[in-house]
């Protein structure tokens, strides 16, 4: 019974997502923030795990959620469904672990080279710098943006869990940026 | 093992000449549990009045009960217990 | 019994526990015993209700004490007794923790949980029975070995310095701190006594004769003898204050060297942050 | 978070959940990559619940510190991970002697030694069993999913109570520092064991009593039973004893208190095993992968099934040998140089082929590699 | 270059492994850093030959350091780095060897080896770089953290005392002992050059800045502002001897804090018995 | 005495000569009994030969200077009982990890814990494969007279050497403290193997170069190779690496630098086991008996042989299977509840029947009770 | 990294104005090797002389170099060893 | 093959000494030195072992020797073919592990009940303290008596190894508790 791997397909009910960009853009709190948001939208199982130990202290630095209608046996990703590159190094890097026809967001304010056309550009930072003020939500922003991209979770669901979870004083940062990365999608979307 | 535990009443004895505990020579002023003893030898170097010599096997005999002032050295310093006042 | 003026004699025997066959192992006239005794008669006069006594102890001729005695007894592994005594009294902080230990156990392979101890303050009494060797492995040095002291494994002399338990205790924290001898019987249940009933961490280090080893390989002559060496050695703390480094050098000062009332306790503080906590 | 019993939480978190349900309150423990979280979450929460927390200055008297807790009458638990688990050996040896209940959870890194302190591996299986000196007989479980680590460390907790003997969660870092969204379960939800507490008079009282089970009833300092605890071999009164009999009559019941109540300890998830060619053998993070493998290959046609150990100390043979009885193939997976396929290969019959997939490098096995062994053996 | 008055900015450069990444793994101002430009001066000042150099570690941020440097590098166990060292130098004592270790790896795992070290006063220097936490595995308190201040496993505020290093290593027989900052450079550098210099075990502490984790919980802000901090916080040897011990409650005491040239080495001492035995 | 070259040594004394003889000239230790006459042998005689001993503060500090001064190149060697051999354990990882050759030797009491402090047991003989965390691979021997002690130490020191690992010899209480009259060797008696330096130019060096066998000449610091040595996974020149193909290099060698020449490493003593029915299995003291109970069995008619193990680990799987190829029973004898012959149980053929005699309170199994087994199984 | 290394000879001016040494602007006081700084600010603060500014991520410019004393200060605390004197 | 049991004997080759008595009496020291004596004395196999712990501090003691001329296997007793009873508990204790008709070697001066009439008696202690002022050498006169009755080793050979191990000063003392006990064994030997 040789061949078998010519027959195999990941289960359709699989939905992996990586988040990625360098050290300080806040990867890990996106993907925290991302399960609790799938987690309120329903009974959806979901599996959160990071790259560790030195990665995590600068350099790069990427997040891989994964969610099912059913038990996750597999909690790493296998073949991304979507895949947010913040920076050059991590669109490179991760690149060839998306699926084929998988979403692809890339930070165009940060990237210049495109292995594919097939992807939604949002200049997350520059609008974070230039709308809001501070680039630190950026990665925010990238959220509101997969929520309008996949509908995997409401937007009212991320704000909630954005706002549980970030400093005092943020939330209408925060807020903003959900609306602007919602927004923007949204437009590219329909397009 | 029993020759250690409780003896005679105490006495209210008033002192007579440099002592205040009267020793007839059968109420010796302490109860040594030899069955314990282990023949250190603390005992008898350490009492101010040398009451006690050494036996054939080196544990203590009272051989000077009269002298004893009930100073405490000997039980306190005793490293396995024998030694037992016999005023309460 | 706590008000009889006069040393009772036979407190003891209440407290040695009946099923443990006597005398015990040690060698004749091992200063063991004598601590043992003073510490009873300090426990006795106290009134500590026995149910609420942990002994913790690790392992040497020394720490073989507790097994002899009616309390919760605690005889854990070599070098430990101070982190095993840390979780009991932590645990159940009403319990009066005693831990009984060797200048092997508590300053050679228990030398941090010795120092962290004193750091933490917390509610603990340690006797430290100090005879300068490792009395049951048969007469090798310990940290508390003479310079130039010959032992089964220093048989040429001892090349290293050894600590000094109450400076380096006092030091590393503990808030109450004296020395004794086993020669000096009143004062060390005296000591023994304070350090009880002193809220923190205390340390009675007791000067003892192990003339098995130690004794015999330095030629320092029997038990009695000494216990005489030890009296002839022995400098009150208020004397030696008058005395030069060098006069002191091989002189044990003995009495109280350290109390500090004002230091806060570990499980006090603790239940501090519980209450807030809960509350 | 909208639904009240649902909680996000990594591995590690929810070890600490489960073991504050089994009425845990005592933690001592000293940092260590990738178990930390353990040690935090305790630190935050034991107070609030008037439990106790406290960072000892190393694992040596970290795992002291809870054996004496556990005698005081605590649930006490501390988390580590190799180098210190390697540490504690020689206390761990002490828990077993002196029948005390405590729960050990070791987040396992790459090895040996330093190894890949932010890696992943499966590398301690062996030394779960066998790091101490002496003999002994050691229970220790593996979770694989954050739900799990809540669960298992209740099982732990319970095993350790039932059987008066130190339990060892075995985590690895992936499990430890994974995100899954689980149920915080209430009380009633899941059963707690409570140690046995004497009930014979202080005069009585053996601490260390034959009983019928093996286990003796447990005192607490304070309680009034006061008793002599000490790790040199002991009679049933827990006074040192040299005597042969004594000797022999103290380690079977180390023995054959579990040995005689396996069935009550042992744990797997056998899948799919009736029909299969191949099964799977796996535990801890790795037995997802190896789910996941079986599920892709079934979707293709293959017939493959599943064994995941929960406990992996006392090894259960029987199983195993049952379990495999109709596959032609079996394929060990685990993140070390071989540790578990030993214990298969013991029972095995000789008629069926053992495979490996062994990952050492501080990665997890991917169902890939899996279904490339399949290829390779269907 | 030890003659060399001015300082040489780019001896460094000299010392740093080739093979090794740059810049190193250490957050951006970490004082570790600080601390490693230090002593490369003092010891290219010294001229040591340094293939004779061994630079002992254990585990922790500060105990990367060696791996960095071209020497004979041997990073060790958590805590054990003095255990190792003295096994280096006591097997080979022409060896200049010189430890590099944290707060909690020298004295919370490794604070049995720390106080044997200074006991034998084996002839090592110990440089300990005091961040008042552990770095490495995330800001959790350490020995040296002060009572009450956050970290991760002191969420509501530390309970515990802290070792003062300096006096602990005094009273356990290390026979040079000094404590600089990173922000007193020139001062660091000179008691760096004592303690190499010194026969026999001798220890500097350097306070030093873990923003990243101590600073941040603890809100004490950046490099820079630690750095300023330590400058504020500071006070010499000479100016508290006139302070008040509530005074000196939360300062830093700086300077060289204990010399005692008299003392005998282990190494040199042990060599007499060799020479005795052999001869 | 009359004949110069007879000496009579107890089993720790010979140790001690045997290391010197491989020109040990460090020594560092902590008392335990029943091994402290190895400490106090080298505190007396290394001074003699300029040699150094030092008495550590624990058996951690004991081993970490051992570790240290091998470094510096002295053959370099301790000595220790469970309890410290448990506290060692995580320093025998550095040591794998470090590939830094040092002798343990572990006069084995009865366990766990502080068990039976001056009694007999061989129930370090698991650990002593699997005590430290993570992979790697175990050199274990143990020798069963006096004179053994001494050679098998040598060979301890040949092999940590030659392997650069650390080896452990297995004695027990009785070894230990034995008197044999034995032999006292001359320069040139038995061969003495010194670790290989390097050759290489200071730019050149590779610390953990990968050579053909594995093993990398080793620079001792001094000698002007200024080289990393660390405790975490790391590349050739021993700078740490989280990559996955040096992970897997670094750790294959560890393994395989043993495995590829386990013949160099494998001594047994086989007697009589073709023609035999029963076949004894034992090592250390134990052996002694069996050969005993051979002799005794063969005299009486009973077709009995012996396998002792001088190399324990790796254990030699082959070698049992041909030795037992022809017997209908084996019966593997230790003074534990069972360790060795679960090895045994691995290879053995299903045919055969596997029979034990387990001791483990404190005395010496004796040639009667095997005697007794062979009149059972016979 | 070759921004790290050597450069001018070593110029035996005189002391002009408050400044013993003479930069002229092409010939800064100090190399900066960027590529290893962290841009931790520690020089840019604890130089008396404020000889630097932050660029956009933080590394330090030589906006007054002339006013450079070549006090040691911002050499020897860079934690990561970036800045070198020109001055020989 | 039954009666394996009924068929075995204890090697000839083997001669088995124990050497009991209490704590202080030197059975330790007296079983090296005869050790070194046999050693001394051609070309024979020697194995010594001990009673060791609490038992060694005080109480009862034991030491065995084995003797052989060719490789000993086992390295205790297993039927001794020479008993040393210097007390009366060590008598009772190991006398049970005397073959039939083995030497027995009794102090008389400390035992009082015997178990058979087969044995040697001579008065060891009070013969040390009568004729040589010192109960010590007991045990080296028990050596003597040994070696008289066995011919394992001789006489010179027993005098340089007591001389080479016993403390300087006692060499007077130790001469004579051989010669003592030679001759005393060999009155009774002759009977
Ligand atoms: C881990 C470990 N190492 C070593 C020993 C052996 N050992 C038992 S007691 C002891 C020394 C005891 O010395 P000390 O504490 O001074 O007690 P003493 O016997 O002198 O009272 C040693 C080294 C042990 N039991 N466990
Ligand atoms: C046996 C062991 N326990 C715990 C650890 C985890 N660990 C690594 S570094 C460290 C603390 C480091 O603190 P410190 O020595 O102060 O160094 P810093 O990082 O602050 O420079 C700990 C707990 C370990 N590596 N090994
Ligand atoms: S009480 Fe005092 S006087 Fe009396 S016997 Fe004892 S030591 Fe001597
Ligand atoms: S002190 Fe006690 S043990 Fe010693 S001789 Fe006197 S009674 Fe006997
Ligand atoms: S050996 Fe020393 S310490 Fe131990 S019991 Fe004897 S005299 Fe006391
Ligand atoms: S975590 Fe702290 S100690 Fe470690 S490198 Fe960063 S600042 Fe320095
Ligand atoms: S040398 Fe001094 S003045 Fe010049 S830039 Fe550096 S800190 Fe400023
Ligand atoms: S001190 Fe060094 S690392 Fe920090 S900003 Fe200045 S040049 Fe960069
Ligand atoms: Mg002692
Ligand atoms: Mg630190």
């Amino acid at each position: 019974m040789a061949k078998l791997l010519d027959k195999i397909e990941i289960p359709h009910d699989r939905f992996e997502i990586r988040l990625s960009g360098s050290g300080g853009q806040g990867m890990i709190f996106g993907s925290v923030v991302l399960c609790e948001a799938v987690g309120q939208s329903g009974n959806k199982s979901v599996v959160q795990s990071q790259s560790y130990g030195p990665e995590a202290r600068g350099g790069a630095s990427k997040a891989d959620v994964v969610i099912s209608d059913s038990e996750i046996y597999y909690p790493k990703a296998m073949k991304l469904d979507l895949l947010l590159a913040m920076t050059q190094e991590s669109l490179d890097k991760y690149f060839g672990d998306l699926k084929d026809h998988g979403v692809l967001i890339i930070d165009t304010s940060l990237v210049t080279d495109f292995p594919t056309d097939e992807y939604y550009g949002i200049e997350f930072t520059r609008l974070a710098r230039n709308e809001i003020g501070s680039i630190v939500v950026a990665n925010v922003m990238a959220l509101g943006a997969i929520c309008a991209l996949t509908g995997l979770f409401t937007k009212e669901a991320l704000t909630t869990a954005v706002l549980a979870r970030a400093p005092k004083g943020t939330e209408d940062r925060n807020k903003k940026a959900i609306e602007i990365g919602f927004d923007e999608a949204m437009k590219i979307k329909k397009k | 093992m029993s020759d250690s535990n409780q003896a005679s009443q105490q006495q209210d004895t008033t002192p007579k000449k440099k002592n205040k505990y009267d020793f007839s020579e059968t109420n010796k002023p302490l109860n040594i549990n030899l069955s314990w003893c282990k023949a250190c030898n603390i005992c008898i170097a350490m009492c101010p009045q040398q009451i006690f010599e050494p036996d054939r096997d080196g544990r203590p005999i009272q051989t000077r009960p009269e002298d004893c002032t009930q100073c405490t050295i000997c039980w306190v310093h005793c490293p396995d217990f024998c030694i037992t006042s016999t005023v309460k | 019994m706590a008000t009889a003026e006069k040393q009772k004699s036979d407190v003891m025997l209440d407290y040695l526990i009946p099923q443990k066959k006597f005398p015990s192992v040690w060698c004749p006239g091992c200063g063991n015993g004598i601590v043992m005794g003073a510490f009873i008669r300090a426990v006795d006069k106290l009134e500590y209700d026995r149910n609420d006594i942990a002994m913790v102890s690790g392992i040497g001729c020394t720490s073989r004490m507790p097994v002899y005695l009616d309390f919760n007894s605690l005889h854990t592994m070599h070098g430990r007794a101070l982190a095993f005594a840390t979780g009991v009294k932590f645990a159940q902080p009403k319990m009066k923790v005693v831990v009984i230990t060797g200048d092997g156990d508590a300053l050679a392979i228990g030398g941090n949980h010795f120092i962290h101890a004193c750091r933490r303050n917390i509610d603990i009494t340690c006797i430290l029975i100090n005879n300068h060797t490792y009395g049951m492995t048969g007469g090798q040095g310990s940290p508390t070995t003479p310079s130039d002291a010959i032992s089964t494994t220093t048989p040429f002399g001892n090349v290293e310095k050894h600590f000094d338990p109450c400076d380096l205790a006092k030091s590393a924290g503990a808030s109450y701190v004296a020395r004794g001898t086993v020669y000096h019987y009143p004062q060390l249940e005296k000591i023994i006594t304070a350090a009880l009933e002193h809220k923190g961490f205390s340390l009675v280090e007791v000067i003892s004769n192990c003339h098995t080893y130690y004794g015999r390989l330095n030629k320092k002559g029997d038990a009695p003898a000494m216990l005489d060496m030890f009296k002839d050695l022995s400098v009150t703390k208020a004397k030696a204050k008058n005395m030069e480094q060098e006069e002191l050098e091989n002189k044990f000062v003995i009495g109280k060297m350290h109390e500090d009332n004002v230091k806060t306790e570990f499980c006090d503080e603790y239940k501090k942050i519980i209450d807030k906590q809960k509350g | 978070m909208a639904n009240k019993k649902k909680k996000l939480l990594q591995g590690n978190g929810a070890c600490v959940e489960g073991a504050i349900y089994s009425g845990m309150t005592f933690y001592a423990g000293y940092p260590i990559t990738p178990s930390t979280e353990i040690a935090e979450g305790c630190a935050r929460l034991l107070p609030k619940m008037g439990g106790r927390f406290i960072q000892m200055e190393d694992e040596i008297a970290s795992i002291a510190a809870i054996i004496g807790a556990s005698v005081t009458g605590r649930k006490a638990l501390t988390g580590t991970s190799g180098p210190g688990y390697s540490l504690m050996q020689e206390s761990i040896g002490y828990a077993y002697m002196t029948e005390t209940p405590i729960v050990i959870i070791n987040v396992q890194r790459g090895g040996p030694s330093t190894g890949l302190p932010t890696k992943v591996g499966q590398a301690d299986t062996m030394q779960a069993r066998w790091g101490t000196h002496g003999d002994y007989n050691a229970i220790a479980i593996a979770p694989s999913t954050v739900g799990e680590c809540l669960t298992e460390t209740i099982r732990a907790f319970n095993l350790a109570e039932r059987f008066r003997t130190p339990v060892t969660v075995l985590l690895d870092e992936v499990m430890g520092h994974m995100r899954e969204i689980i149920e915080v379960p209430e009380k009633g939800d899941h059963e707690v064991f409570n140690r046995v507490k004497p009930t014979a008079s202080h005069e009585e009282f053996e601490a260390f009593e034959m009983t019928e089970n093996l286990v003796s009833p447990m005192a607490s300092y304070g309680d009034g039973y006061r008793y002599n605890v000490t790790g040199l071999t002991h009679d049933t009164r827990g006074f040192s004893t040299n005597r042969t009999d004594e000797s022999i009559q103290k380690l079977d019941k180390l023995f054959y208190k579990i040995e005689n109540y396996k069935d009550e300890i042992f744990k797997s998830r056998v899948e799919l095993v009736e029909d299969a060619d191949v099964v799977f053998i796996s535990y801890g993070t790795v037995s997802r992968a190896a789910l996941q493998a079986m599920q892709i290959a079934r979707k293709a046609g293959a017939k493959v099934g599943s064994i995941q150990l929960y406990t992996i100390w006392p090894f259960d043979y029987d199983m195993i040998k049952k379990a495999t009885a109709n596959c032609k193939t079996v394929v060990v997976a685990e993140m070390n140089m071989g540790q578990i396929c030993h214990e298969v290969k013991k029972v095995l019959d000789p008629s069926k082929k053992l495979e490996t997939v062994q990952r050492y490098d501080g990665e997890i096995i991917t169902p890939m590699e899996l279904l490339e062994k399949l290829e390779e053996v269907l």
